[in-house]
């Protein structure tokens, strides 16, 4: 039987490994997709809740909205790592250390 | 159904305007012809500013209307958050103005910053009339998403992209960490209303609150990067550096205000009535301002990038107006609301000089400033006026301002706070005077004159830095303006 | 009648937009405004002084409507016998700053401006009446002084004009903190930004906490605003901004600097300090008055080390201002008068002495009296130059207080007032007066006795314009030496109400 | 009769207008104004001369004071403060009053044939009258505090006075020694001055002794010593300063860098005089604070150290200057044995013939210009009338019988040997007879070693005619011995002269002008002088001072002092045995006499007939020693200022500018950047060198963990904001 729990367990799940994702890979590409994980974890934890607790539908619509939402990000983000492999050929997120004091 | 749509249209004229205005804003940019650029463009500024200009009276014609919940309750209308759009369309005016001048965006792209900063604006007054989580979001992501693009306007320039990548990045990780947070409140409580939700919230007993304090955190964190406040600050010099000057101005008024706002709206409806977690929210509240003040002032002493210093300065100014959210009364809210009226002209002021001046020698480092006495006296002491006033020196505004937040809070007998805040103004009138001592002492290399400052430039630099001056000394009526802007709960 | 007040304070103003709206080309004719509105000015403290009643124990001449009507914040200002010789002072001094400043060559018109503005703002510290005036007017006092240094002042002018804005401004930012407590404390009442209707005690009883401990309201904020007018003063562990501002300053502004502004703090005492916080000012006068003794004795020992003669007379008047603190620290009736008395006295006597170095200055562009190699900086002035060595002396003997001219009196009254309170304090005072006679004399003996230095022998004589503006001083120092009443009588009554009111809380 | 304003004022105020007038225009008159300063001191010296003989005409020792004006009131509300100014008009005062101004108009008239055509001529005719009516308005001053006024004037005009050759270093120095020498004294006094006043009430003298009276002084402590002792400590302090006296006489003797009629005034009429008068005044004080016996003390080392270093000079004027103090010892001592009107004589003799031998040496130098004794000698015959009066005054001063001098100090020498042998004293006070009379001797030594150096033998100096060339010292061959080339001097310079000798008679004051007998040398008991000057019985004023200087014209009447006529006793102990002290005085003087003639013959066994080696041959070590003054300028000048105050200073201001001012003060911004740059450094150094490899969380943990602030790297921006988040959420 499946619970709020479990679904609360993964989308835990879903999010640390976001962050483990932002923090350890170096591909931008990549911390990008660990963006997209955190969002589905928040996004899931939406529509658990609006199932199991709150019997209405703001839940689910909070979720689609942030599946607009990631998409229009991910494009933007997207869009400007091409601009800078343009610019400097590469997408390794230390090469992106220009700016600082 | 219908009518209730058309009557909150109503009250939504100027959202309504600049989703118009950037629609036209598009087909103008969509159906300009190559072979005429700059006609093409002006006729784009020219309709951009003119609709800004329609905007803002709308905002004008709202601000005295009834405070109303519209769509639903999705979205509030009160004068508070009229009065902080006005400062939003304003701000947003001037960065438009001064990307026309500025060499910092390529020509080419200018069409785009006037396109897109509208859609920014559109963003913050979403969001500085939210109602509910939802509403929050999307002011949020449609604010950031937009700047992003705006901070990589620079075409081939490696750090306009790397700045773009940054703020992409670390926005994407505090949005998904609010809606974290925003999720398990919305578990919590069960709704995404405000309203509702602080009803359910003095309902609310035992251990979950431990889940909400939490979730309240991550919910904060969006707010938090937002206005770039401690701990969540540190894109913002990086995100500044790299951007055009232009977007820099742009970006240190007009989403500041609406987080600014949003921040007082959320803490006001939360905790200002007092309760069971508003002890520790407020307790998070001060070490977050003081903490703000103090490390946006302290790094900013060693600045040479004259963009990075104002960018870690403003960080100080918004640790500032946090004092004033943390007396959580309405007297903070008008204290505030003042500090972003004036902080908004020094400011545009201090980004207009700067971005002329580093037009000239292609680099935004204090020696351009040198010798500026000799070659344009009056921007000379435009200038050094307002790095007065934003240390708060009488006879100017900034005075005016700190004056007020420093009021609120000892009223509220935060005298350790008030402590702090006092040695941190010490603190910033000692970088902001080695700035202007380079302005006024140092001696120029060579007397050619700046071209940004022509006739026209000067004296829209003039009429920003007059009510910097007038506003320090006739400052009761627009006190008493930001007094009628209450906030308005439902 | 009542406008008289406003006139003096907005003069200048007025006279600082007629100088910014000169042609560039004539620099004369900014001189000549200058010169015309501090007269006038001068004049109109004069009427004021006639018009003055001694026997009055309410402000005179008082202007008062609201400003920020919200807060309660008016525009209001007056004079009684505490500020009415500072005032005359203020008005004298610019005069004659004026016309010492002649010669300035560099940039005329925004200089004069400047120090116009500083007349005005001086001014409005002194009459102010409200709170937020008075630190409005103290902060922007700031600003042209900090110019004035940092442009037209001496090779490390910057420096100097920084650190003077800085440290005043670190204390006065204590300052606003205390004012906007004592707002709340009142109870944003109609009178809570009123600094009259502060004074009196009200806030022995209050208690505040910082950081969960708990403090007396009188007495911390005593410490806040003490702060704020002891760097003015500047009171010993505060004073070093002092030696540098004095010296890099021109002649002028050191002049004003060390005779006028100077004495915003000690009237800061008077006027706000005491007044409001007389219980703490009764616990506290001890430690008040070892700083002034610390800054005597300490001053003047420094004074004596110093190789210029400018750095020499700035130290000098840390150790005079030592003289006014502990005059106010006694709290008697003696002490408070000749507190009040000395800071008139010093303004005119050090003023003398920037005066005079300030013509030296001029025509020997080096302010050495031993030289760093060791060699004589000057030397034979007094062959050299009779006229300037007469004034010269005049100065120097009235500022160590020979009796007969003006420093004496006060000196005098200062340790009458001090001994009751603090016979140990006043024995070691007088050990003061001692090294005040002996750097002086040295001083002069190193540069006035002598053969002719070679590089001396061009000097020429104090012209007219000069014995011009040196001899009102001159006869102000012999003439209030001989009959101090004229003063005394103008700040008896005040002096009375003040000595009377912190006697309730002894 | 009534003394007002108009008939006191001309006293002080004739002299000061000529001062203004000279100051302003002296150098537009003829002759640079000279002629008008002596006319004003001759104004002022009639209407002394006025006063004196209304005061001495009645055989009374009473007073009179007159408040003249309210100089300024601080009274508000409760509590009374104000100060006013007015006369003390004694017999003393009188007398006083003559002898200055008396001698200062002649100094005057001697300076104008002394000071003609003097480069300084202007400048000296501006501050001798001021310094001689500041002296005037010293004497008639009914309070402390305008005592204390006039006082520091004469500071500052005896200090324009030494200084006035400007281009001399030397005089610089002595100008400012003397000046800061006294103001030691000076600071003192105004200390009691002030204490009198806040304890008291009040600093004129009528009410000092009302409240000696009636006990007002008594069970007050101040730093551990009774009140009285204190401020009588700090007044005699002062009056140390001004009288030159044991450890602050060092200025006196360079105070002859000036002209020498400067000297003269400084000397004998004004400044010297000045301690000595305010110490008679504060008699009562003085004992009441039992400081007598170290008033006594200091006067009886003064007076005999002064002597032994006068045995060595060279310099006529320094003679001279040692000569003053310690005949200014022998007053102290008369104020500290209680011979009071015999101390005040002293002063009045010793104005006379002190004024008169500094003329005499000022004619001399002028004339000869030469003021080194060794380069003098047989001027008898070219000076004359100089010789003459010279030679009367050293006859006073050396104590000859028959001369004032003698009659003066025999006197003191005769209470001081009662003092010290007879009244039951503490027996180490012995000490102050021994010197007073060993001092005796060696004066009437050195006086007429001078006198014989200057006037008698063969003239050693040069001719002035061939005074270029071949150089040939001082004591050179018999070709150059012979007339010196000398001025005519003519009446402005002899009249003064003759006219001071005269008063070196002693007839003029111990003489009875009551018509009783003969002259009674031996100290009789019925002398004019010793009639009117009698110390204050302090009991008199009790009943005046209830309503302190507020009667305007009060003449309190004393029976003739004949009734119970005593020595002024009372003051030490119970009333002296008549018997005993009589005899005291006759052995005192007869071993003065027999010590003066001993030390003449010495002299003139010495340097007439040479019979005796000098001194200096005989005692080198002991002559270098005297010859440096006992080395108390090395002391004050190398020791004290050079070495103690000027080092002290000079770290105190290092500490100030070097020390406090950088670190402390300049200090926190300093830090700041210090921080910001290590924290760059930290960055740009170690965590790029450590470098940064994506392998695995751990590595980027460590590493990022070592990141600072802004290190421009994204992913450490998140690891704060997690870690942040973490904690915070921990505090939960």
């Amino acid at each position: 039987m499946i619970t709020l729990t479990s679904y609360l367990f993964i989308s835990l799940v879903l999010f640390l490994v976001g962050v483990m994702v932002m923090l350890a890979r170096k591909n931008i590409v990549a911390i990008l997709l660990g963006i997209e994980l955190i969002l589905n974890a928040a996004a899931l934890n939406f529509v658990a809740y609006s199932r199991f607790v709150t019997n209405n539908l703001d839940g689910h619509i909070f979720a689609l909205f942030i599946i607009l939402v990631a998409a229009a990000e991910a494009a933007v983000g997207l869009a400007i790592v091409i601009r800078f492999f343009q610019i400097k050929e590469t997408i390794h997120i230390d090469e992106a250390t220009q700016l600082r004091n | 159904m219908l009518e209730q749509l058309l009557i909150s249209a109503s009250f939504y004229i100027p959202e309504l305007l600049s989703i118009l205005l950037m629609c036209f804003l598009l087909m103008a940019e969509a159906s300009h012809s190559m072979e005429n650029e700059h006609g093409s463009r002006d006729k784009i500024y020219g309709l951009g500013i003119i609709g800004l200009l329609v905007i803002l009276g709308a905002c004008i014609f709202n601000f005295t209307k009834a405070p109303t919940a519209v769509f639903y309750n999705a979205v509030i209308i009160d004068p508070f958050s009229t009065l902080v759009k006005i400062i939003m369309v304003l701000g947003t005016l001037g960065s438009v103005y001064l990307s026309r001048s500025s060499k910092d965006i390529y020509t080419n792209l200018k069409s785009e910053f006037m396109i897109m900063s509208v859609g920014v604006l559109i963003g913050g007054m979403l969001l500085a009339s939210a109602n509910n989580m939802l509403t929050l979001y999307l002011g949020i992501e449609t604010l950031s998403i937009l700047s992003y693009v705006m901070t990589s306007l620079k075409r081939d320039d490696a750090t306009s992209a790397e700045a773009g990548i940054k703020y992409a990045l670390y926005g994407g990780l505090t949005a998904g960490v609010m809606l974290f947070g925003m999720s398990h409140i919305y578990g919590q409580l069960g709704t995404i209303q405000f309203a509702e939700m602080v009803t359910k919230l003095s309902a609310l007993e035992g251990q979950s609150f431990v889940v909400l304090m939490i979730s309240f955190l991550m919910f904060f964190t969006g707010i938090g990067y937002k206005i770039s406040c401690f701990p969540f600050h540190m894109w913002s010099p990086d995100v500044y550096q790299g951007a055009p000057i232009p977007v820099t101005s742009f970006f240190s008024i007009v989403p500041k205000m609406a987080g600014i706002a949003v921040l007082i709206r959320v803490s006001m409806i939360f905790f200002g009535t007092g309760s069971a977690i508003a002890v520790t929210w407020i307790g998070l509240l001060h070490v977050i301002a003081a903490m703000t003040m103090t490390v946006g002032n302290v790094t900013a002493i060693g600045q040479s990038s004259v963009k990075r210093l104002l960018a870690f300065s403003s960080i100080g100014h918004v640790g500032v107006m946090m004092l004033g959210v943390v007396v959580l009364n309405e007297v903070g809210v008008q204290a505030i609301l003042f500090y972003g009226i004036v902080y908004m002209f020094m400011t545009l002021a201090a980004f207009y000089i700067t971005s002329h001046l580093s037009d000239m020698y292609g680099t935004d480092t204090q020696d351009v400033f040198k010798g500026l006495i000799y070659k344009h006296p009056l921007m000379a002491i435009v200038m050094v006026g307002v790095l007065f006033s934003l240390a708060g020196v009488p006879p100017f505004s900034g005075f005016v301002a700190k004056f007020n937040i420093f009021s609120v809070i000892i009223e509220k007998k935060y005298y350790g706070l008030a402590i702090i805040a006092a040695l941190n103004s010490v603190i910033s009138l000692y970088y902001y005077m080695r700035l202007a001592k380079t302005i006024i002492f140092g001696e120029a290399d060579s007397e050619e004159k700046v071209p940004g400052f022509t006739g026209l430039n000067q004296t829209i630099i003039f009429v920003m830095f007059v009510p910097v001056l007038v506003l320090g000394v006739f400052w009761e009526s627009i006190m008493n303006i930001s007094g009628y802007a209450k906030i308005f709960i439902r | 009648m009542n406008g008289l007040l406003n006139w003096i304070l907005w003069l200048p103003i007025i006279g600082m937009v007629g100088v910014l709206l000169t042609p560039k080309a004539k620099e004369n004719a900014a001189r000549y405004v200058t010169l015309a509105t501090t007269f006038i000015t001068f004049v109109l403290t004069l009427i004021l002084w006639c018009k003055f009643d001694n026997t009055a124990t309410t402000m005179q001449f008082a202007v008062k409507f609201p400003w920020i009507e919200s807060f309660n914040i008016n525009y209001s200002i007056g004079v009684d016998g505490l500020t009415l010789p500072m005032t005359i002072l203020n008005g004298l001094l610019f005069f004659l700053c004026t016309l010492s400043s002649w010669t300035v060559e560099k940039s005329v018109k925004s200089y004069f401006a400047l120090i116009l503005m500083l007349q005005a703002s001086v001014f409005g510290v002194f009459f102010s009446l409200d709170f937020f005036l008075f630190y409005v007017f103290w902060e922007v006092m700031l600003i042209p002084m900090f110019f004035l240094i940092g442009i037209w002042g001496g090779e490390n002018r910057e420096y100097a004009a920084i650190k003077f804005f800085l440290y005043t401004f670190f204390g006065s930012i204590f300052m606003l903190v205390g004012i906007i407590a004592l707002y709340y404390a009142t109870g944003k009442g109609v009178d809570s930004f009123n600094i009259l209707a502060h004074q009196g005690g009200k806030f022995v009883a209050e208690q505040v906490v910082i950081f969960g401990h708990s403090f007396s309201f009188e007495h911390l904020f005593f410490w806040f605003m003490f702060l704020g007018f002891a760097i003015k003063v500047p009171i010993f562990p505060f004073h070093t901004w002092l030696p540098h501002a004095h010296v890099q300053a021109p002649t002028a502004v050191s002049v004003i600097l060390a005779g006028v502004l100077l004495k915003m703090g000690t009237y800061g005492f008077l006027r706000i300090l005491y007044p409001i916080f007389p219980q703490a000012a009764n616990d506290y006068s001890t430690i008040v008055a070892v700083l002034g003794l610390i800054s005597v004795i300490y001053g003047a020992f420094c004074a004596m080390a110093q190789d210029d003669v400018k750095k020499l007379v700035a130290y000098s008047s840390v150790s005079h201002m030592g003289f006014v603190m502990l005059g106010i620290a006694s709290m008697s009736t003696q002490g408070m008068t000749g507190a009040v008395l000395q800071m008139f006295n010093h303004g005119t006597s050090t003023a003398m002495m920037f005066l005079l170095i300030g013509i030296l200055y001029e025509r020997s562009h080096h302010r050495w009296i031993v030289r760093p190699d060791g060699s004589k900086g000057f030397g034979g002035l007094s062959t050299q130059l009779p006229k300037y060595t007469t004034v010269f002396i005049i100065g120097m003997f009235a500022s160590m207080g020979l009796p007969g001219l003006s420093g004496f009196i006060s000196e005098a009254l200062i340790f009458l007032g001090m001994y009751n309170r603090f016979t140990t304090i006043t024995v070691i005072a007088v050990v003061g007066l001692l090294i005040g006679a002996a750097y002086l004399l040295w001083m002069f003996k190193r540069m006035f006795f002598g053969e002719v230095n070679p590089d001396c022998k061009e000097y020429e004589d104090m012209n007219a314009r000069e014995v011009f503006y040196m001899v009102p001083l001159c006869i102000i120092v012999i003439v209030f030496g001989i009959f101090p009443s004229p003063l005394l009588n103008m700040m008896k009554v005040s002096v009375g109400q003040l000595v009377d009111l912190l006697a309730k809380f002894a | 009769m009534e003394y007002t304003f108009s008939n006191i004022a001309p006293i002080v105020l004739s002299p000061i207008i000529a001062f203004v007038i000279n100051a302003f225009f002296g150098r537009k008159l003829p002759r640079q104004g000279d002629w008008l300063a002596t006319l004003s001191i001759f104004v002022s010296f009639i209407f002394s001369l006025r006063i004196f003989l209304d005061f001495t005409g009645t055989f009374a020792t009473d007073f009179y004071i007159h408040k003249f004006f309210t100089w300024f009131d601080l009274s508000s509300g409760t509590q009374v403060f104000k100060v006013d100014m007015g006369i003390y008009l004694d017999n003393m005062a009188a007398i006083m009053l003559l002898m200055v101004s008396g001698v200062a108009t002649l100094i005057h008239l001697f300076s104008t044939w002394y000071m003609d055509g003097d480069e300084k001529q202007g400048r000296f005719f501006v501050f001798l009258p001021l310094f001689t009516s500041a002296m005037l308005a010293l004497v008639l001053s009914d309070n402390l505090l305008s005592l204390f006024i006039f006082w520091e004037i004469m500071g500052f005009c005896s200090y324009s006075l030494i200084g006035i050759y400007v281009k001399k270093e030397k005089a610089g120095d002595a100008s400012l020694k003397a000046f800061m020498t006294t103001r030691v004294g000076d600071v003192f006094l105004l200390l009691g001055i002030v204490a009198i006043w806040m304890v008291i009430g009040s600093v004129s003298y009528v009410d000092i002794y009302a409240a000696i009276a009636t006990g007002k002084f008594d069970g007050l402590t101040v730093l551990g010593m009774s009140f009285a002792t204190f401020t009588a400590g700090c007044i005699f302090l002062g009056a140390m300063g001004k009288s030159a006296q044991f450890p602050l006489h060092v200025w006196l003797p360079d105070a002859m860098m000036g002209p020498t009629p400067g000297s003269a005034l400084i000397h004998a009429a004004t400044m010297v005089t000045a301690g000595v008068y305010v110490s008679l005044r504060m008699y009562p004080l003085m004992v009441l604070g039992d400081i007598t016996w170290f008033i006594a003390v200091i006067g009886a080392i003064t007076a005999f150290g002064a002597a032994t270093v006068a045995m060595v000079q060279t310099d006529i004027k320094a003679v001279l200057a040692y000569s003053t103090l310690s005949q200014l010892g022998y007053m102290m001592i008369g104020v500290g044995v209680g011979s009071y009107n015999a101390a005040f004589m002293h002063v009045i003799t010793h104005a006379f013939f002190k004024a008169c031998l500094f003329l005499s040496a000022g004619s001399v130098i002028h004339s000869v210009h030469e003021q080194e004794m060794p380069k003098l000698g047989g001027l008898r015959k070219y000076l004359p009338y100089t010789h003459f009066a010279m030679m009367c005054c050293t006859l006073a001063i050396a104590g000859i019988p028959f001369f004032s001098g003698f009659v003066s100090k025999d006197r003191i020498l005769g209470d001081a040997l009662y003092y010290g042998f007879m009244s039951g004293q503490n027996p180490l006070l012995a000490i102050v007879p021994i010197l007073g009379f060993a001092g005796a001797g060696l004066t009437a030594f050195y006086m007429f070693r001078m006198m014989f150096l200057t006037f008698y033998g063969k003239y050693n100096g040069n001719d002035h005619h061939d005074d270029h060339g071949h150089g040939h010292d001082s004591h050179g061959h018999d070709d150059h011995h012979g007339e010196p080339h000398h001025e005519h001097l003519d009446a402005r310079s002899n009249v003064p002269l003759l006219l001071l000798s005269v008063f070196t008679i002693g007839l003029w004051f111990s003489g009875s002008l009551t018509g009783q007998g003969i002259v009674n040398v031996f100290g009789g008991k019925t002398e004019w002088f010793k009639i009117l000057v009698e110390a204050p019985k302090v009991e008199k004023f009790v009943d005046h001072s209830k309503e302190p200087l507020a009667s305007t014209d009060t003449r309190i009447k004393s029976e003739l002092p004949h009734a119970h006529y005593h020595h002024q006793s009372g003051y030490f102990g119970p009333n002296p045995d008549e018997h005993k002290l009589h005899k005291a005085h006759t052995i005192g003087a007869i071993a003065s006499i027999i010590i003066a003639f001993l030390g003449v013959f010495i002299a003139f066994l010495m340097y007439i007939k040479h019979a005796i080696t000098p001194l200096a041959a005989r005692f080198p070590g002991l002559t270098r020693t005297l010859q440096n003054k006992y080395y108390f300028d090395n002391l004050y000048i190398d020791v004290f200022i050079k070495k103690g105050l000027l080092n002290l200073n000079k770290f105190l201001s290092w500490f100030d500018s070097g020390l406090y001012d950088r670190y402390a003060i300049d200090g926190w911004a300093a830090v700041n950047r210090v921080c910001f740059k290590s924290a760059k450094w930290f960055d740009n150094v170690v965590v790029d060198a450590v470098g940064v490899d994506g392998t695995g969380v751990a590595v980027n943990l460590f590493n990022l963990v070592l990141r600072i602030v802004q290190s421009g790297k994204i992913q450490f921006y998140f690891m704060v904001l997690i870690v942040v988040l973490a904690s915070y959420i921990w505090t939960i």
